[in-house]
Parts: C-alpha cells; sequence; structure tokens
C-alpha cells in the first residue's frame, strides 16, 4: 500500500499529540508547536539530503513563508489561517521553481553556497528596507479560522498538527514513488540514472520545490505560532545552520524523525537557556558535534535501536 | 554488407579539447543487427566516440544519425530514450544498494513517464520483471548483496543488465571484459551476447583481447590517436600491418595471443 | 575627485580586512577541503586576545607602539594554540566524510566557541585603541583618516604577497601545491598530508586571527563579533575561486570596492550588493573567477 | 512488528510527556503568594552588554534587593512589593525578537513569573507588546524608546516607564535650534530599525519645524545594528556638507562609532548629537571628544549626577558602593521600572488589602505619578501606560582635576515640551507645530 506504516504511524502520533495539546500546559504546547512547525523545514532538507544535497539557505523559504504572512496581515489584513497558508506556500513554490532552473544543476558545497548567497540576498533586502519592517520584522496578527477568532493558541496548535501530517504523509508518499526513489539513485550515481533514461536535472527540480514549499508552510506557521518574524531568527544565515543542524540531530532515515528532532531541539535550547544563559550556544554546538561524530543516523537511529531491541 | 539503410551514420566527427585533438574524421555507417569490435591503444579515441555518440560529450564537428535522426546535442536521458544505451569501462552501478535494487530502479525508470513516476516504487509487476532480468544474467544469487561489495565480474553483468532494461536497438558497450580473468570472459560475454542476439541488437563495443573480438564481432574499427585506421572483417583486420604496429603491439601483453 | 579618492580608500581599507581573513579561509579550503565556519570564530579570537593584551601591557606603562607587536604575536598563538588543537583534536576525524557534513561540523564548533570566548573573556566590551593613538590621523583626499586604518592596507599587502611568496618560491609551496593538486598522488609521492593538513590548518587559523587582531583597535571588541565576518569572507571566497589565493585578493578587492561605493552611493543596498554579486558568480561561474586547477576524472 | 512497537513507543513517550507536564503544572501553582517573580530582560551578551545590559540589570537588581529590604529612602521605605518579597529572574534579552517571544512565553507560562520589566531594543518591545497582553502579563518597558508601542494599538498589559524617543530627539532639536540658529544643514547616522527610524524622523521634523532654513542632507546612513565598523560611513559624513551628524546610536555601537569617528577627526570636523551618549561617556573617559551635545534618554546618568534629592543621591551611593562605578543612564531606567512595580503593587495591595491580582496591579499602574529617583514620572499617554517625563542635554567637557567626565550647559525641558498630549501620534504632534507644548 501507498499509505504505510510509517503513514499511520505519523497520523496516530500527531492525533495524539493535537487531542494532549488540550491537558498540557501551555508552554509545552507551545514547544511542540514551534517544533513542529519547524519540522516541516527540516523535512523539506531531508527530501533534499536524501539526495545528498544540503541547503544553507533554506532559510530563505522559512522566512518568505513567514513574510508572506506578515505582509498580507499587514497590507490586506488576511488573518485567515488557510488563505495564509496558501499564499506562503503560492509564494515559496513559485520562487523554489524558478530559483529550482539554476539550482538543479549545482551540487555539494556549490549547492550549498548559491542557496546561502541567495538566502543572504534576501536578509540584505529585508534589512536595510523599512518597508520590510528592517531589523523589527513586524508582529503578526492573531490567526483566524473561517471567521473565527478563537481565543488561546489551542485552534492554531491542532492545525499545525494537521497541516504536519498531511506534509508528512505526502512526502512519505512522495519518497515511496518512483520519483522519490530516484532520490537515493541520484545521490548513488547520478551518470547511471542519466543514463538510464531519466532526467536528474528534473527529479532535482521537483525535489527542490517540494522542500521550499515545505519550508515556505513552516515558516507560515511558525510566524503564526510566534505571532512575529524578524530577520535574524528567521532569513539569516545562523537560521538556516539551525534548520539544518536540526536535519542532522534527526537523522535521515525516516519521515518521523524531523517531528522529534525538532521538538528535542526546542526542549535542547529552551533548557539551555534557562540553566546556561552565557553557555547555550556551547551546549548546542557541543550537540551538534557529538551527534556528526557520534551518531550519524541522528535520534532517529538511536529510536530505532530501542523499538529494534524489544523485539 | 547489406544494403538496406544504416541504423547509425556517423560522419565527420571530430573532437578537441583545448589544442589537444581527441578524435577526427570520424565516418562510420553501421546496419542494423551488426556487431562491431571497437580496437585500440589507451587514449586511441575509443571511449571518447563512445561518449560522443552517447550524449555525455558534445563533438566539435561532425554529425552523428541514428536511425536518420540526429542525436547530436541531445543529453544522455534523450539519448537513451532515443534507442541507444551503453555499458561503462568501470561500472556505473547503485554502489549502495542491493543488486535486486539497482535492476527495479533501472526498470521504474524504463516503465515510468510523466506522472507515471509518481507511482508507487515497489509494485509486482517490477518486481516480476526484476526476477526475469536476474535470471537472464545469471546473477539471481547476488540478489541481495550490496552492488557495492560484488566481485568486477558480476558488477559489470549488473552494469550491463541495467543498461539493456530501456531496450536499445544500439547498445555500446565499453570495455565489459576488463579486470576480469581470462577464464571468465567467455562465460560472461556469452551471457551478455546470446539475448542481445536474440533480439537483433545492435552491438559495438570496445575490447582490448583479440581473442574476444575474432569470436563475437563482424567487424573491427581500430582506432589510432583520434583516427579511424582500419575498418574490416575480423580477420582481415587483424592481418592488418597497422593494426599490428599501433594497436595489438601496443596492447596489453596478454592480448598478443589473438594475433 | 574627493569622493573618488575617499571611496578607493574606503574601498581599499575594507578589502585589506576581508583580504587578511579570507586568504586564511581559502588555504584551509584549497589544502583540506574544508569551508570553515568557525575561522568566525579564530577571527573573534585573535581580536579579544589582542584587545585583552593591548589593554593589559597599556595599563603596565608599555609603550602604545608594543601593541603592534602583541598583534601579531597574539595572531600566531591564537593560531598555533587553537588551530592545533582543533585541527589534531577535532578535524582529523572527519577527514573523508562529505564536505558539507564538515562544514556542519564547523558551524557546531563555531557556536562553541562563541561561547568559550564569553566565558574567557566575559561580557564587556574591550578597547585597544593605542596602536590606533599612536599612529595619530592624516589628511587624505580632503578628509582626515587614521594612519592605522591606512596601515592595514600595508599589512595585507604583505600577507598577500607573503602567501605568493610561500606558496612559489619555497619547498612548502610545492608540497603545498601537490596536494591542493592531487592529494592522493602526493601520498604516493611520499608526502607526508597530516603533516600538512596541521601546518595549513594552523597557518589559515592565525592568519583569520591575524585579520581579528588588527581590527580590534578599531572597534569595541564584544561578543559576536565573528558571525558577520564569516559570510562575508565566505562570499570573498566563493566570488575568487574557493581554494585560490589570487580569488581571495580579487573577491576581496570587488567586495571592498562596492560596498564603499555602496555606502556613499546608495546606502540602502550595501548589505544586498555583495551577496547579489556572489549569487551571479555562482550561477554564471560556479567554479569562481580563478578557480584553482583541478584534477579530471573520468 | 516494527510498527506496534513504533507506535507503542509513541504513545508511551506521549503519556510521559503529559505526565511529566501535569507535575511541572502543579509545581507553578505551589508559587505562594507572597513573594512575586520579576523577570528582568538584558543584553548579556553581544555589544549591548557592557554599556546596557550589565548597568540595567545592576540598576534593577540594586533596587530590587533594597525594596525586598526596606532599605529604600521615603516614599519607598515599604519593605516589599505591596508587602511581597521579590525574586529577581535575570535573562538576556540578545538573539533576536523572535526568540525572546519564545523566551517570553517560556518566562510566563513555564517559570510562573508575575512581572516583566527591561528591554532595551525597540524590536523586542514592539514584538513582546502584543504577546504580554495575550498572556495577560504585567510588562513594564524600561528603555526601548520606538514611539510605536502604543501610537499603533492600544495595550492593557504593557507600559514604558521613561518617555519614548519623540522626547529625546525633539528636545535634541531644541536644544540644537536654541545653539546653532545659523545652522544650514545636518545629517544622520541611525541604525536600521524602528528606533534609528524614529529618532531621525522626530529630529528631522522637529529641527524643520524650528529651523526651516537647515537643510537635511540626501545621504542619510543608515547602516544594520551591531555592525561594529563604521570607517566608511564616517568617510561619508566627513565629506557632506552639513555641520552637524545626529547618531541615536547606543551600546557598543555608539562605543566603536566614537572610536573611530575620533580617530578620523569627524568630531573635529562636525557638531555631533548623540541622544544616547550618557553611558558611552562614563565607559569611554577621556576618549569621549568635547563639545559634543549629550542626552542620556532623559534626565538620568551624567545629566543628573549633581540632582542632591535624596532618592537621586541614596541611588547613586548606593550604586558605587555595590558596582564602583557611577550609574549610567540604563541604570536609571531599569531601577526606575523596578520603582513602577512598586508603586503599582503597594497601591493595588492598599486597595485590595491583600496580594493584588495582575489586573489589580494593572489598574494601579494606570495613569499614576510618582516620584522616581532622578525625576518625576507621569503615566499620561497611551491611556495610562506610557509615562512622560521632563528631558535633558548637554555638552560634553572633560573635567581633568577631576579626571572624569563632565557636561556644560546641561538644559532640561518639561516633559509637556517633548512629548505629545495623550491621544496626538508624535508624527503628527511635530507637523502640526507641535501645538499645546509647554516648554517653560
Amino acid at each position: 500500500m501507498f499509505f504505510d506504516r510509517t503513514s499511520s504511524i505519523v497520523v496516530i502520533a500527531l492525533f495524539a499529540c493535537a487531542v494532549a495539546g488540550y491537558f498540557i500546559p501551555d508552554w509545552i504546547m507551545n514547544q511542540l508547536m514551534f517544533g513542529f512547525a519547524r519540522a516541516l523545514a527540516v523535512l523539506g532538507l531531508l527530501v533534499l539530503w536524501r539526495t545528498g544535497l544540503i541547503s544553507f539557505g533554506h532559510a530563505f523559504y522559512f522566512g518568505l513563508g513567514a513574510y508572506t504572512v506578515a505582509l498580507l496581515d499587514i497590507n490586506l489584513g488576511v488573518s485567515d489561517v488557510f488563505l495564509r497558508l496558501v499564499g506562503a506556500v503560492l509564494v515559496s513554490g513559485v520562487i523554489g521553481w524558478i530559483v529550482g532552473f539554476v539550482l538543479r544543476n549545482y551540487r555539494d558545497i556549490f549547492f550549498a553556497m548559491l542557496s546561502l548567497a541567495l538566502s543572504m540576498v534576501l536578509y540584505g533586502i529585508i534589512v536595510k528596507t523599512e518597508a520590510l519592517g528592517s531589523t523589527d520584522g513586524f508582529s503578526i496578527s492573531a490567526p483566524t479560522f473561517f471567521g473565527f477568532a478563537p481565543d488561546g493558541k489551542y485552534p492554531l496548535f491542532v492545525f499545525i498538527c494537521v497541516v504536519c501530517a498531511i506534509c508528512a504523509v505526502a512526502v512519505q508518499m512522495y519518497l515511496n514513488s518512483t520519483l522519490g526513489w530516484m532520490t537515493t539513485a541520484i545521490r548513488d550515481n547520478e551518470v547511471r540514472v542519466e543514463y538510464l533514461g531519466l532526467s536528474v536535472a528534473n527529479a532535482v527540480h521537483v525535489k527542490y520545490v517540494l522542500s521550499a514549499v515545505l519550508a515556505g508552510a513552516a515558516g507560515c506557521l511558525m510566524a503564526m505560532a510566534l505571532g512575529q518574524v524578524d530577520p535574524d531568527s528567521m532569513v539569516n544565515w545562523t537560521a538556516s545552520g539551525e534548520l539544518v543542524f536540526i536535519t542532522i540531530l534527526s537523522g535521515p532515515g525516516s519521515v518521523i524523525a524531523p517531528f522529534i528532532g525538532s521538538v528535542v531541539f526546542e526542549l535542547l535550547r529552551t533548557y539551555a537557556f534557562e540553566w546556561a544563559p552565557h553557555a547555550w550556544q556551547l551546549i548546542v554546538g557541543g550537540t551538534l558535534l557529538t551527534i556528526i561524530l557520534f551518531l550519524p543516523g541522528g535520534v532517529w537511529s538511536v529510536i530505532e535501536k530501542v523499538v529494534g531491541k524489544k523485539s | 554488407m547489406t544494403d538496406s539503410s544504416p541504423i547509425l551514420k556517423v560522419e565527420g566527427l571530430e573532437k578537441t579539447f583545448g589544442a589537444v585533438v581527441a578524435a577526427s574524421n570520424i565516418n562510420i555507417d553501421v546496419q542494423p543487427g551488426e556487431i562491431i569490435g571497437i580496437i585500440g591503444a589507451n587514449g586511441a579515441g575509443k571511449t571518447t566516440f563512445v561518449n560522443m555518440v552517447t550524449g555525455y560529450l558534445t563533438p566539435s564537428a561532425g554529425s552523428i544519425q541514428f536511425e536518420g535522426r540526429e542525436m547530436i546535442g541531445l543529453p544522455p536521458r534523450k539519448v537513451t530514450q532515443a534507442g541507444i544505451s551503453r555499458s561503462f569501462q568501470v561500472s556505473q552501478v547503485f554502489s549502495t544498494m542491493t543488486v535486486e535494487e539497482n535492476i527495479l530502479t533501472a526498470l521504474a525508470i524504463a516503465s515510468n513517464t510523466g506522472l507515471g513516476a509518481l507511482r508507487q516504487m515497489m509494485r509486482p509487476e517490477l518486481v516480476s520483471k526484476c526476477n526475469d532480468v536476474l535470471e537472464r544474467y545469471q546473477i539471481a544469487q547476488h540478489r541481495d548483496h550490496t552492488a557495492g561489495t560484488l566481485s568486477q565480474g558480476v558488477r559489470k553483468l549488473l552494469d550491463i543488465a541495467m543498461a539493456v532494461i530501456s531496450k536499445p536497438r544500439i547498445l555500446l558497450l565499453d570495455e565489459p571484459t576488463s579486470g576480469i580473468s581470462v577464464e571468465e570472459k567467455f562465460d560472461l560475454m556469452d551471457i551478455v551476447m546470446t539475448p542481445l542476439r536474440e533480439d537483433n541488437v545492435t552491438v559495438l563495443f570496445i575490447e582490448h583481447d583479440m581473442e574476444i573480438v575474432e569470436r563475437y564481432v563482424s567487424r573491427v574499427i581500430a582506432f589510432y590517436q583520434g583516427e579511424i585506421i582500419c575498418d574490416e572483417s575480423p580477420t582481415e583486420a587483424l592481418a592488418d600491418p597497422k593494426v599490428q604496429e599501433y594497436v595489438i603491439g601496443t596492447s596489453h601483453p596478454h592480448a598478443k595471443k589473438g594475433a | 575627485m574627493e569622493t573618488f579618492i575617499t571611496n578607493l580608500l574606503n574601498g581599499l581599507q575594507y578589502s585589506s580586512y576581508l583580504v587578511i581573513v579570507s586568504v586564511g579561509l581559502t588555504i584551509i579550503f584549497g589544502v583540506m577541503k574544508i569551508l570553515n565556519v568557525a575561522h568566525g570564530s579564530f577571527y573573534a579570537w585573535g581580536a579579544y586576545t589582542s584587545a585583552f593584551f593591548i589593554g593589559k601591557f597599556s595599563d603596565m606603562g608599555w609603550p602604545d607602539a608594543f601593541g603592534f607587536v602583541i598583534i601579531f604575536a597574539s595572531a600566531i598563538a591564537v593560531g598555533l594554540v587553537l588551530g592545533f588543537i582543533i585541527e589534531r583534536g577535532l578535524l582529523r576525524f572527519m577527514y573523508g566524510r562529505d564536505e558539507v557534513v564538515i562544514i556542519l561540523a564547523t558551524f557546531g564548533l563555531f557556536l562553541v566557541l562563541e561561547d568559550v570566548i564569553l566565558l574567557v573573556f566575559g561580557v564587556d566590551p574591550y578597547f585597544a585603541y593605542q596602536p590606533m593613538a599612536y599612529l595619530e590621523s592624516v589628511e587624505v583626499g580632503g578628509i582626515t583618516r587614521d594612519v592605522y586604518g591606512l596601515s592595514l592596507i600595508l599589512v595585507s599587502t604583505l600577507v598577500a604577497a607573503g602567501c605568493w611568496y610561500g606558496l612559489n618560491r619555497t619547498k612548502w609551496g610545492n608540497i603545498l601545491k601537490a596536494v591542493i593538486f592531487d592529494r592522493e598522488m602526493s601520498v604516493s609521492m611520499g608526502i607526508n598530508v597530516p603533516m600538512v593538513y596541521t601546518v595549513t590548518f594552523i597557518g589559515g587559523t592565525a592568519l583569520g586571527a591575524l585579520g581579528g587582531a588588527y581590527i580590534a583597535p578599531t572597534v569595541s571588541v564584544a561578543p559576536g563579533l565573528g558571525g558577520e565576518v564569516i559570510v562575508l569572507s565566505f562570499a570573498v571566497v566563493v566570488i575568487g575561486g574557493m581554494g585560490s589565493i589570487p580569488g581571495a585578493l580579487i573577491g576581496s578587492i570587488l567586495i571592498g570596492l562596492l560596498r564603499a561605493i555602496s555606502v556613499h552611493e546608495f546606502p540602502q543596498i550595501e548589505l544586498f550588493v555583495i551577496f547579489a554579486v556572489m549569487a551571479v558568480v555562482l550561477v554564471f561561474r560556479p567554479e569562481g573567477l580563478f578557480a584553482p586547477a583541478k584534477v579530471r576524472k573520468i | 512488528m516494527l510498527t506496534k512497537k513504533l507506535i507503542r513507543g509513541v504513545g508511551l513517550a506521549a503519556v510521559s510527556a503529559i505526565a511529566i507536564s501535569g507535575g511541572a503544572a502543579q509545581a507553578q501553582d505551589a508559587t505562594k503568594q507572597d513573594t512575586i517573580k520579576i523577570a528582568v530582560a538584558a543584553f548579556l551578551s553581544g555589544g549591548a552588554a557592557g554599556p546596557f545590559g550589565v548597568p540595567g540589570r545592576n540598576g534593577a537588581e540594586l533596587v530590587i534587593d533594597a525594596i525586598n529590604a526596606g532599605k529604600l529612602p521615603a516614599p519607598y521605605a515599604a519593605k516589599g512589593f505591596g508587602g511581597a518579597t521579590a525574586e529577581g529572574i535575570f535573562f538576556d534579552e540578545s538573539g533576536g525578537a523572535t526568540k525572546q517571544v519564545a523566551e517570553y512565553r517560556n518566562l510566563v507560562q513555564k517559570r510562573g513569573v508575575n512581572v516583566v520589566i527591561g528591554y532595551v531594543g525597540s524590536g523586542n518591545c514592539i514584538a513582546l507588546s502584543p504577546v504580554a497582553d495575550e498572556l495577560k502579563t504585567l510588562t513594564i518597558f524600561s528603555t526601548c524608546g520606538t514611539p510605536r508601542i502604543f501610537e499603533e494599538s492600544p495595550r492593557s498589559y504593557v507600559f514604558r516607564s521613561m518617555s519614548h524617543a519623540t522626547a529625546d530627539n525633539i528636545a535634541a532639536a531644541h536644544y540644537v535650534a536654541d545653539k546653532f540658529p545659523n545652522l544650514k544643514g545636518y545629517t544622520g547616522i541611525n541604525q536600521n530599525y524602528s528606533w534609528g527610524q524614529d529618532s531621525w524622523r522626530d529630529f528631522d521634523l522637529t529641527l524643520q519645524t524650528r529651523n526651516s532654513s537647515a537643510k537635511a542632507s540626501e545621504k542619510l546612513q543608515f547602516p544594520k545594528i551591531f555592525a561594529g565598523q563604521y570607517g566608511t560611513e564616517i568617510s561619508a559624513l566627513s565629506l557632506d556638507k552639513s555641520e552637524l551628524v545626529h547618531s541615536s546610536f547606543w551600546g557598543g555601537d555608539l562605543e566603536a562609532f566614537v572610536i573611530q569617528g575620533g580617530a578620523r577627526g569627524l568630531f573635529k570636523k562636525k557638531t555631533a548629537v548623540l541622544t544616547v551618549g550618557g553611558a558611552a561617556s562614563y565607559r569611554l573617559g577621556k576618549r569621549m571628544p568635547d563639545n559634543i551635545i549629550l542626552g542620556d534618554r532623559g534626565p538620568y546618568g551624567i545629566l543628573v549626577r549633581d540632582r542632591k534629592t535624596a532618592l537621586n543621591t541614596w541611588f547613586i551611593n548606593a550604586f558605587k558602593d555595590r558596582y564602583g562605578t557611577y550609574p549610567s543612564g540604563p541604570a536609571y531606567h531599569y531601577a526606575q521600572s523596578i520603582l513602577a512595580t512598586k508603586v503599582a503593587y503597594d497601591k493595588a495591595a492598599a486597595s485590595a488589602g491583600m496580594a493584588p491580582t495582575q489586573e489589580q496591579v494593572v489598574a494601579a499602574l494606570k495613569g499614576a505619578t510618582f516620584e522616581s529617583f532622578s525625576t518625576t514620572v507621569d503615566m499620561a499617554l497611551g491611556n495610562g501606560h506610557q509615562a512622560i517625563t521632563e528631558a535633558a542635554y548637554g555638552i560634553t567637557r572633560y573635567n581633568n582635576e577631576a579626571g572624569e567626565p563632565a557636561l556644560t550647559d546641561v538644559k532640561f525641558f518639561p516633559a509637556k515640551c517633548v512629548m505629545p498630549p495623550d491621544g496626538v501620534t508624535s508624527v503628527d504632534w511635530i507637523k502640526g507645530g507641535m501645538k499645546g507644548a509647554t516648554c517653560s
């Protein structure tokens, strides 16, 4: 079946989270909300990583999604979650599609660097343009659902869970499809794929647009969850680095991994910030190094091991 | 020679890298069903020729017509889709995948176009086709081995098996027996050539071993310094003094046996 | 005319600072294939070390001119200590891993080093104005300029010339070039590649630190110093061609002048213009303006 | 098989997460009523930590401790905040607005903070205002200056205990117009965010109303905040025809600018107006050039060093005793916010007769007037949420005998001269000729 075990786990787990969200304290719900929102961008990076591509500028799309929400809100007063999401997805998707024509021919470090350059161009524009909020960014009005303006964040949390479940299942289906399978094949041997008669460039392009859309959606959800956008934490290269970091932390093993990895990251940062306000970067950076050195499969590989051992 | 129109017509083909001439004035007509051996010392331009025909390199001048259609400027995948396939001197397999997955990947690409690419990868009909291929190339016992760990011979077979899956009308094999022990060479060539002959596929293969050349081909083309110095039947070619001097005299030592 | 001279000097001055930092980055990349994000931290460490000791020695009554000795000594010290520890203690376990994974590892290192600076030097900014005060100012093109800033141009010229000489006229340079050209071949030629890596990394680190140490007297040396530098020097190195020393030179000059002109004429586009150039170069000449020679493997 | 295991694993994780969180929630309820938690946001890292964050934090810490011990002079001698002892939680406000929003939520929802005070960055204040209202938590901004906070929309739980940037820049323009009636041109270098943009706009507009013959330069510099290197900008300013440079730089940026500008002779060629120069003048000492028009975001720090009221004398001495330096502007700003918290809690507790609720405290602070360390604070604007105070400027002249920085020609501007009346935005008020301003 196309809708496989992983997909059912994702749906069940996110449904459980959505229900649990009603009972848990607000701060945990917030952490989960931020984690899940960011996880979508990480899911996009995972799709790229399966082909061996790592983007050091994915905050470009994350920021595009977030700023689309902000500009829709400020200029047109759009507060509906669905319209915002559609807007963010369209903007990041179309721009990703255009940029993809260039980037699909790039690999390795060149891919990483060109992505970085593009994201820094956007950063440079936002930071120097007063109409885009400069360094301050914008606050965003509370989201509404078909005209309803509910109190509290719980409805948004449920919405995020639903969007995440849909995206994760869609990505899982994509990875199980012929085109998705080619992800691994391209990473392994591009020449062979090309000589078997498949356009590597097209396959990479599809992948790139998919990851752009996911990052755009992530930016949109994050902007609404926080009620704020700003260039330094959403578009700057450090934001891109953070996304790649979470990807490594999660591991490429499964579409579930980004969700776990993102929440772990969110908790790691929160507690590091609380316990060692002067050394939280040290803790985060140290974790990254440890994972690269000793745990190349990320958090997911640990989970696989633990679950596997029981059987 | 038959009178039917050539399946592949190469005219005035030329390739230069800066000041280095890798191929010049290459003219070949290939008739359907022919099996041609390409010989020549290292650096004589054999692989450059194959690379040009399969779209990996763009020639500096000349034309390559396949079934009457110009091929120059087409990327490799278009050439493959048109009906020309190839294997590689250094086997190009998916070295992190199992043998079965390698074949499945090739089958999936060959069977999917456009939106079909969104269909599920692991479909029953692909798996059964895969079994046929594994049987035909006698690599079924390696089904679950990772391709990167295979012996040279099995890897060659896998490489060629994948190249044939797209049902090419011309197949170019780049040194199919290189790095393989003398005993295994003939077995490998038998496994490879039998189905190709059955399907009447035109084959061009680069080879250093003159025994192999003698046994399998109907025609020999010899390269020297980027040019064709000989294009004749195997017996005539191997007796040609130019071939004797520039090809066999410089080739692998054991190849002399064939002379 | 005044504007022209001012733009030229400002541009060159800014370029000089970029040259010193990016030459270090590009050498490390050329030899070791590591695009080192932590290079920004080396810059910051250089700045902190020199500012700290310039202040200390000044308090002890040493003359202001002694600051110059401290600047170079700090750069070398940071290179030897940090460079050695990081290369031997961390990076050597990474060789052979994916280039992009190594970038990430250096990103982790960057985060760690940023906070170690805080733990070692505290949050208070340092001022090390003494060397700048010592050189005083001079009138050029109608405006007053600090001689110290101009001396930066001299230092960077020396650094660039030294690197060129070292690479092209010494035995070490030949070894380095062999490793850059083809690592496997140089191993078979009997070159001690691990040794070359360690020395290269120490040298590159020292250059990064020198950039920081020399800038320190003109800025308030405060946490977060390294973050900006790193993307700028990435831009330089990418524009010039990763691993190419002349490339780093041209890239720095290009960016320095562009920035100076945009600050004067169109302050709005200052930040954007640098990365736009980087993107354009990557699109049309991905290997950079001065791509180093590469072995073709078919 | 793996599936079932996985589902079970995820379920287990979810259950345990809920269990843990339930425990945390209970711990939160256990917070006693006779203590309150005051979170203090200040830059503890980055270039602003030394000149702004640390003095601000110290000012808050000093006053919290003094109030807990009942050591403040009259009229604040009563112990505690409405009788409750305060616990200060000091945290870093660097890292960008988005991170601060996340941090704020954690503080309130996870750590059960009652009051949040502080914040220097205008971007942070803008971002946090809606969050504070959403989480219904009393939040008193200490230093951030953008007028937008209360002008863009009404706030319920957010206060600011000092004047906003308009006061600084109107006062600066008045001071310049009085001192340099023949000024022909002026330019500016300000940071590229609301603080810098608003500061320049107010200064420019006011100077235009006061002296229409002076022209603003067309090439204004708005470098990125925390850029650190201003060589290029400084020579652009030097080449500009204007005689006067306005800057609202603060923290490490200002110090770097002064050092680099000094080396390049900028301050010999141009008169500079530094609206937030107080802290830097203490830190740079002799390297702060003379003849700079200097402010400190109001009547604080170096501008009020000679005010001999009981509260001010206590503050200066206590601060010097504990931290070894004069209190600079940020120390005053933060101390003033803590004092506002005390005023609100005392008043609310007196009328409630018990531990007051958030709403009672907020109502008590609304529109309050109180005597702070160096000046009178009147919560007059933004429907009683935005303070107005007098403003002050002076000219730097290093005191070689005492070996410390000093000011001459210090001039105070009454609150109603430099802040708009309630309900009028700063820009509209200045453009309309500052109607109703009482300047003497």
